[in-house]
């Protein structure tokens, strides 16, 4: 009541310097991670070791775009590590037989992930089974598909493969352009069309979303293709950097893709993330990778100090989001 | 209610479709591998395989992705099937003498293949020595590194680790370690770079430490599958030439598998240390065979296989003792 | 063609059950029709019918003459019609905007045009006297301005028909009246209205006629002038009933039970001092936005607050509420199916769920499950839940009514001292309001304190022993009950001169 | 006409019951049995005494982690760590109750010369050590499974990624403790724990005095008795305590309980405390059965084995339903589906393929049923 109290109201400059440091907690420790790891090793700094970085977040970085679709949902999609080898191994055999360029391969191995998917979403939309068993299922089918085309024999693409991963168009390494493409492209898409929107409003109440005329059937199946094809895409690319494919590739990366995705922001129960979280997610952790590398710590210790500093971004994230749903309740009153 | 039907009749139609896919057949020998991933599994896989089932005996195969539990789970339940013998890849030492004795207290012959077990002393056991062939391999870049280098220079070498979960890789880097260490004066701290046995995080970690020491002298490779990876990070660096050209980094491996064999002819790889897959093989079954036959059910017995390592000095001579240049000369790599 | 919808001999019965029976009845275009009946009655079953959510058994519906057979909800939308629903169909996660255009989006280049759907959106929600940014996340917005985003989706539609569904429930008074201008506005568009709520002195109001629907038939109908809310009670419910509210038969004691003193918390409250007697029934009173579930939810433990005390029975409360729980205190809060009930578990685990302990036997805490099956049935009965099998029956089948019975017994077998009630018959239908009053004379005359929180003066004037009327995070006023005047509270709730 | 009626009804209700197995709590268990009956005939073997026996014992220890894995689901979490729980919690057993150790192996390993010696862990040579080397590891886990607890109930965050970090970092420890090797010569006592009979059986003539190893058949196990009671407290915990009701009720409504008294923090880091401590049993009798504590235990697909099972089983992963019982038949499927695709003789290329097309077809079916539940209730 009295203007004293009111001024009181008045926060603190360390309690808005607190909050400011909430708000953008994810960047300050991406920060921190660099800065920390530029110090242990100023190579770290350069350029070419940050882009590097970028280039080899890509990998994940394309999958766990992708994923975000799903798990806007509330869905779940295990097959991705499946995908990553079945999808470039079958575009591999399409190269073969038909002489086709790689920028075709390419495009092969984006329609057979997306293929790969249609069978993820026909099992989920027609049959109603849920997405984490039908996924996990197909991920034993499609690695075994790949398994049984092959005989778990490695496959070699020709040399043009390998040119076009270690390309770089103006400077920029190809995959980090495929990168920024697919990034720029799904943030377009979910926050900019209508079905994005419908994404989130799928995932923040099905049957909502049903009643308000949205297709549900075709959405929710949607996201699946839109993931394989992204676990598709990002398997070629990285296989192009190497221009072999071995039987294990891609095998338990859905872990890594569902971490990227939800440590950038994804809920698993569906209605929240974006396509900048996941770009972030996955370079985060890869940074800290790279960072370990760099600082030559012992390979036994890596793994722990990359799962402590995830759990630290983790944990700041989880402290924003209080402090920020501490500072939406509402205020009756004037403050200050 | 269409739906409701057809999913019936799909998973009616997948239940029996497994069902006429598993016809049962008289099963003979048991063999349990622990992966099929690289191309020394795959080749020594595709070896015992066929020369068996070419002799007219039954093979049963078990895959245990690692997993040295589903392992000993599958072993048993290729005793309870009956086999005659077990020929057996173990994930490692430990679960070799536990899953040895399992089969030899069921009265079933069993022969290790490659990893050997803790303990020698039961079962058929056809020994490699991972880290003495990794040693010898090293040695020999050593030696290269060290002529070829100004006296008092010191040298930077670099290993891809394995995955540490994995005996095998342990046993590699322990003998480049110890080829090294011979010369511990002339070498800086090695560098080492975990690849987790998977190429995307060893492109990855490589690209990142190479960058990071942009000088390296030397470079061992816990196992050859990696090479074509190794390529990716040291070429477009100038880094990836022929033995003779200015930029060349002595370069080895283990396994002796396909490329690298090719990789040694075309001067890029120096040596790769090689286990005698053919004779592993051979050595196991032979000795498998010949204990049915006897009717013996513990039969015990070490053999041994020394190892080699190829090289660009000795190419000449032992190519065709590696497996991988007879895959290689079988056009094996044109897939 | 007068009639915009007509119904004919339609029925819907569920496995033999008749939900709506033979129901012939038609609105005239441009009308206002009041739809009401008990919970159960059919009305619901009706609109999903419309709505193009269930099939009807029977019958056919004409829409401007011409069959009208939707298959599913978008077939509704694309005739004209739209739902305001009492549980709002709203994506949380979305821009206000985005709700309105999520069936359909203009889009240029496969964009969505924003600046076409945030220039329409600004226009509607001008017309409705919301002012908030086309842009802004549905979920930031209180529950009066989501309604009101409701309506402006219905309006955004273009829709012929607007069925409005309980609407009010959630909005201010101030909040209400810009709804009935809006629908006058509406029927001066020509557009016809059905308007289904409890609050009948509403309907009576704002509709040209009256159907009312009891056990799935139409046993009433005509001009709204011809209705007074006596008829409509009992036409609803068969019977006549005494007054609204049940009389109050237990006077307060002296004794104070809870005791809230210069509770402030910046942003929130100041200096607020609330006291509950034993057997008394305080009414707390204040506009939407006036602190009042922000006072029930530091008094519960669940906020933090800076300065201040509360008691009860003289000690002081631990922090948390399950400190306070233990010590008597039990809060039903206004959103139940969000945190007041288990929408999937059953009856019976639900009933359970704050007094479990009390069931527990050993110190593994093993269930008594006879003792606990006697208490919830007991519970049933005594708040006569119409329920089959409360051990298997899920909360989510049954009726709001129903449902908020199931709220309040779950408090009841705790036996508290004091009882917080926010909103406690929001969606309720007469029939189950009336026995929520009973239940909360009964609980008073027990000895328990209740502190009744309500924007329906009505409803305070009529049980409550004192109201104490709140604006801005402060308490403005409090009067007894002899000196209970509509309008004084208002301007107290307004914060004009207290008079 | 009479006759006609009658005969339609019991036709009806015959039709009813079989509607009511496929429906009810046990179908997983039903779908099982069917399966094992369809096989039969092409996989004699699989009913052998022998194969039964294995069936069983593959079991157990499974079971014991997807117990805990159902509580974590009941609550809407998950436990990713749980494989790497079972890894570290093997390692510190092992350190500390094996009888010798192989300085060449292990001289590296940063327990060498601290806890482990030539004469190997501190309580390797006392009588009940390996009871005490349990408790250690029970220990262990439980303060895994308080960290994670307390991550999510304290601070909110994911479960999903608190514990996928338990599962990268506890399972680094574990093989940074041993640096990678694996500790041998575990005390025949806790061996037994992971192996040992209790009664067997023989079936055939009693012909000869000596019978051969290999037709003596485990019948009750202490793997079986461990599991079986790890399985009923759970199941008793579960359903029929106040601590269970509560573990529900934040899974359907975690505000709700809230409001209503429920402990929820305390619930919530109890049940990642459960969850790894079933874990560390777990790891009890995959190492014992191994002889040896291994840092790499529970690595690789054990996690979806696992959270498959328990899924399959009619767990929800969205909390709230959840039952010890389905938990066990969907072990049970999962253990079949492994024994059977062993059994099949497929080659290693096939195998894979065949296992994800029997979880698909075992989904389908749960789907058919809770379709025609659905039409059911109606």
């Amino acid at each position: 009541m009295s203007p004293l109290g009111a001024r009181t109201l008045g926060r603190s400059p360390s309690e808005v310097a607190l909050d400011l440091a909430l708000r953008h907690a994810t960047y300050l420790i991406f920060l921190a991670v660099i800065l920390y790891f530029g110090i242990q090793s100023p190579a770290f700094l350069a350029p070419e070791s940050l882009g590097n970085v970028v280039k080899q977040a890509s990998f994940i970085g394309i999958a766990a775009i992708g994923m975000t679709f799903v798990l806007l949902t509330g869905g779940i999609d295990l097959s991705v590590g499946s995908v990553m080898y079945l999808a470039p191994l079958i575009a591999g055999f399409a190269m073969e037989a038909f002489g086709l360029g790689v920028p075709a391969g390419l495009v092969v191995a984006v329609c057979a992930g997306a293929v790969l998917g249609a069978i993820n979403a026909l099992f989920i939309v027609r049959f109603d089974v849920i997405p984490f068993i039908v996924t996990l299922a197909t991920l034993f089918l499609f690695r075994g598909f790949g398994t049984w085309l092959t005989s778990s024999r490695q496959f070699d693409f020709a040399p043009e493969m390998r040119a076009f991963g270690l390309s770089s168009v103006l400077g920029i390494p190809t995959p980090i352009l495929v990168f920024a493409v697919v990034a720029l492209a799904a943030h377009v898409v979910l926050s900019r069309t209508p079905f994005g929107r419908q994404i989130y409003a799928l995932g923040n109440d099905a049957e909502g979303a049903r009643k308000a005329g949205v297709r549900v059937g075709v959405v929710k199946g949607s996201v699946y293709v839109v993931s394989s094809a992204s676990a598709a895409l990002a398997g070629f690319v990285l296989i192009a950097q190497i221009g072999r494919l071995d039987a294990a590739f891609g095998e338990g990366r859905e872990f890594d893709v569902i971490a990227a995705a939800v440590l950038g922001g994804a809920s698993l129960f569906g209605g929240v993330g974006s396509a900048w979280g996941a770009v972030i997610g996955a370079t985060l952790i890869q940074t800290v990778k790279l960072g370990l590398v760099f600082a030559g710590v012992n390979l036994y210790l890596q793994p722990i100090m990359q799962g402590l500093i995830i759990f630290v971004a983790v944990l700041a994230d989880s402290l924003r989001q209080r402090r920020i749903a501490i500072s939406r309740r509402r205020h009756i009153r004037p403050s200050a | 209610m269409t739906r409701t039907k057809l999913l019936a009749a799909a998973a009616t139609a997948a239940l029996i479709g497994v069902g006429s896919a598993g016809g049962a057949q008289a099963a003979t020998i048991c063999f349990a591998f622990q992966d099929l991933e690289t191309e020394f599994w795959i080749a020594g896989h595709k070896a015992i395989t066929t020369t068996l089932t070419e002799a007219g005996h039954t093979v049963i195969e078990r895959n245990a992705n690692e997993d040295a539990n589903r392992q000993f789970e599958q072993v048993r339940d290729c005793i309870a099937q009956g086999v005659d013998g077990i020929i057996l890849i173990p994930q490692d030492g430990e679960s070799a003498v536990t899953i040895v004795a399992e089969a030899q207290d069921n009265d079933v012959p069993i022969a290790v293949f490659n990893r050997p077990p803790s303990d020698l002393s039961r079962g058929i056991v056809v020994v490699a020595d991972n880290a003495a062939i990794a040693e010898q391999a090293v040695d020999y870049l050593v030696e290269e590194a060290l002529a070829a280098a100004p006296a008092g220079e010191t040298l930077t070498p670099l290993i891809v680790v394995g995955d540490l979960g994995d005996p095998n890789a342990v046993g590699r880097k322990e003998g480049f370690y110890a080829a090294i260490e011979k010369h511990a004066d002339r070498f800086a701290t090695p560098i080492e770079v975990a690849s987790e046995w998977d190429a995307a995080t060893a492109l990855a970690n490589l690209e990142a430490a190479v960058t990071a020491n942009p000088d390296i002298d030397l470079l061992f490779t816990s196992s050859d599958f990696l090479f074509p990876t190794i390529r990716s990070v040291l070429e477009p660096r100038g880094m990836w030439k022929r033995r003779g050209e200015e930029g060349h980094v002595l370069m080895g491996g283990l396994d002796g598998d396909a490329t690298a064999c090719q990789l040694i002819k075309e001067g890029y790889v120096d040596a790769t240390g090689v286990q005698d897959l053919y004779f592993e093989a051979e050595s196991a079954m032979d000795a498998i065979l010949a204990a049915i036959e006897a009717g013996e059910a513990q039969p015990n017995q070490v053999i041994e296989d020394p190892g080699f390592a190829l090289t660009a000095a000795n190419l000449g001579e032992r190519e065709m003792d590696m497996w991988g240049c007879v895959l290689l000369s079988e056009g094996f790599l044109r897939n | 063609m007068s009639a915009l919808l007509r119904f004919e001999s339609l029925s819907k019965a569920w496995f033999g059950v008749p939900a709506v029976s033979d129901l012939t009845l038609e609105i005239a275009e441009g009308a206002a029709l009041g739809l009401i009946g008990q919970n159960g009655a059919g009305k619901s079953t009706l609109m999903n019918m419309i709505g193009g959510v269930v099939e009807p058994t029977a019958g056919r519906m004409l829409w401007r003459g011409e069959p009208y057979a939707p298959a599913r909800p978008a077939d509704a939308t694309a005739a004209g019609i739209a739902f305001i629903h009492q549980e709002l169909n709203l994506f949380t996660n979305l821009s206000v905007a985005e709700n309105l255009y999520i069936d359909g989006f203009p889009t240029r280049l496969g964009m969505i045009d924003r600046r076409a759907i945030r220039a329409r959106t600004e226009e509607i929600l001008a017309r409705l006297d919301l002012a908030v940014s086309p842009d802004t996340i549905v979920g930031e917005l209180s529950p009066g301005e989501r309604q009101l985003v409701e309506i402006a989706k219905a309006l955004h539609n273009e829709a012929r028909l607007v069925i409005f569904d309980e609407p009010t429930t959630s909005l201010t008074p101030r909040e209400t009246q810009r709804l009935f201008d809006v629908i006058g506005r509406l029927k001066a568009q020509g557009r016809t209205i059905i308007y289904i709520s409890h609050i009948l002195s509403d309907v009576a109001r704002l509709c040209d006629a009256i159907a009312v629907l009891r056990d799935g038939l139409l046993v009433d109908s005509g001009p709204a002038e011809a209705f007074d809310v006596p008829r409509m009670i009992r036409s609803m419910i068969g019977r006549d009933l005494d007054g609204l509210f049940p009389p109050r038969t237990a006077a307060p004691g002296p004794t104070p039970l809870l005791e809230a003193r210069g509770l402030t918390q910046p942003g929130v409250l100041e200096d607020v001092t609330v006291t509950v007697h034993a057997g008394e029934v305080v009414g707390l009173f204040g506009l939407m936005g006036a602190g009042r579930t922000e006072l029930a939810r530091i008094l519960f433990g669940l906020d933090p607050v800076e300065a201040g005390e509360i008691r009860l029975d003289g000690a002081p409360l631990p922090a948390g509420p399950r400190g306070r729980i233990a010590r008597g205190l039990a809060f039903v809060t206004e959103n139940r199916r969000e945190e007041g009930l288990m929408m999937e578990a059953s009856i019976m685990d639900n009933l359970g769920l704050v007094s479990i302990r009390d069931f527990g036997r050993g110190p593994a805490g093993l269930i008594d499950r006879d003792a606990l099956a006697a208490r919830a049935e007991e519970a049933r009965r005594d708040l006569s839940i119409k329920a089959g099998d409360i051990g298997r029956q899920p909360v989510k089948a049954l009726s709001g009514g129903n449902q908020q019975k199931v709220v309040i017994g779950k408090w009841l077998m705790s036996a508290p001292r004091v009882f917080i009630l926010d909103e406690p018959t929001r969606g309720v239908d007469v029939g189950a309001k009336f026995e929520i009053y009973a239940l909360i004379d009964r609980i008073a005359a027990a000895g328990s304190g209740i502190l009744l929180i309500s924007s329906e003066i009505e409803e305070l004037m009529g049980m409550a022993d004192r109201i104490v009327v709140m604006s801005r995070g402060e308490t403005t006023g409090a009067l007894a009950r002899r000196d209970f005047d509509r309008e004084r509270i208002l301007r107290m709730a307004f914060r004009e001169t207290a008079a | 006409m009479h006759s006609t009626v009658k005969a339609a009804k019991t036709k009806r209700s015959l039709g009813a019951r079989a509607a009511d197995v496929f429906l009810s709590d046990y179908f997983v268990l039903y779908m099982s049995l069917a399966y094992v009956a369809v096989l039969a005939p092409f996989l004699p073997v699989l009913l052998a005494p022998a194969n039964l026996s294995n069936v069983l014992s593959n079991m157990w220890p499974l079971l014991v982690v997807a117990v805990g894995q159902t509580f974590v689901l009941a609550i809407a979490g998950i436990d990713l760590s749980q494989g790497a729980v079972v890894g570290l919690t093997s390692v510190v057993g092992a350190m500390l109750i094996a009888t010798m150790a192989d300085p060449v192996v292990l001289a590296n390993a940063p327990v060498w010369g601290l806890v482990l010696t030539e004469s190997g862990g501190p309580f390797g040579q006392m009588e009940w050590g390996f009871l005490l080397g349990i408790a250690v590891m029970v220990a262990v886990a439980a303060a895994i499974g308080a960290a994670n607890g307390a991550s999510v109930a304290v601070f909110g965050m994911p479960p999903f990624m608190v514990t996928l970090v338990g599962l990268i970092s506890v399972g680094a420890l574990a093989i940074y403790l041993t640096q990678s090797e694996n500790i041998r010569h575990l005390p025949d006592a806790y061996v037994m724990l992971g192996k040992g009979d209790i009664a067997s059986v023989h079936l055939g003539p009693k012909d000869t005095p000596q019978i051969p190893r290999r037709q003596i058949h485990s019948f009750v196990t202490y793997p079986m008795l461990i599991a079986i009671a790890v399985a009923l407290l759970a199941h008793l915990l579960l359903a029929k305590t106040v601590f269970g009701k509560w573990v529900l009720a934040i899974g359907v409504n975690r505000k709700a309980a809230e409001l209503s008294g429920v402990p929820v923090r305390r619930v919530v880091v109890l049940v990642f405390v459960i969850s790894a401590v079933c874990a560390a049993l777990a790891a009890v009798l995959y190492s014992a059965r191994l002889e040896a504590g291994r840092p790499t235990l529970g690595e690789g697909n054990f996690l979806l084995d696992v959270i498959g099972a328990v899924v399959i089983g009619g767990t929800s992963l969205f909390g709230g339903k959840a039952k010890i019982v389905w938990t066990v038949f969907g072990v049970l499927f999962f253990v079949l589906l492994s024994n059977t695709l062993n059994l099949m003789n497929l080659s290693s290329f096939q195998i894979d393929m065949v296992k994800g097309g029997v979880i698909l077809a075992a989904a389908l079916l749960d789907v058919l049923r809770t379709r025609l539940m659905r039409e059911r209730m109606r």
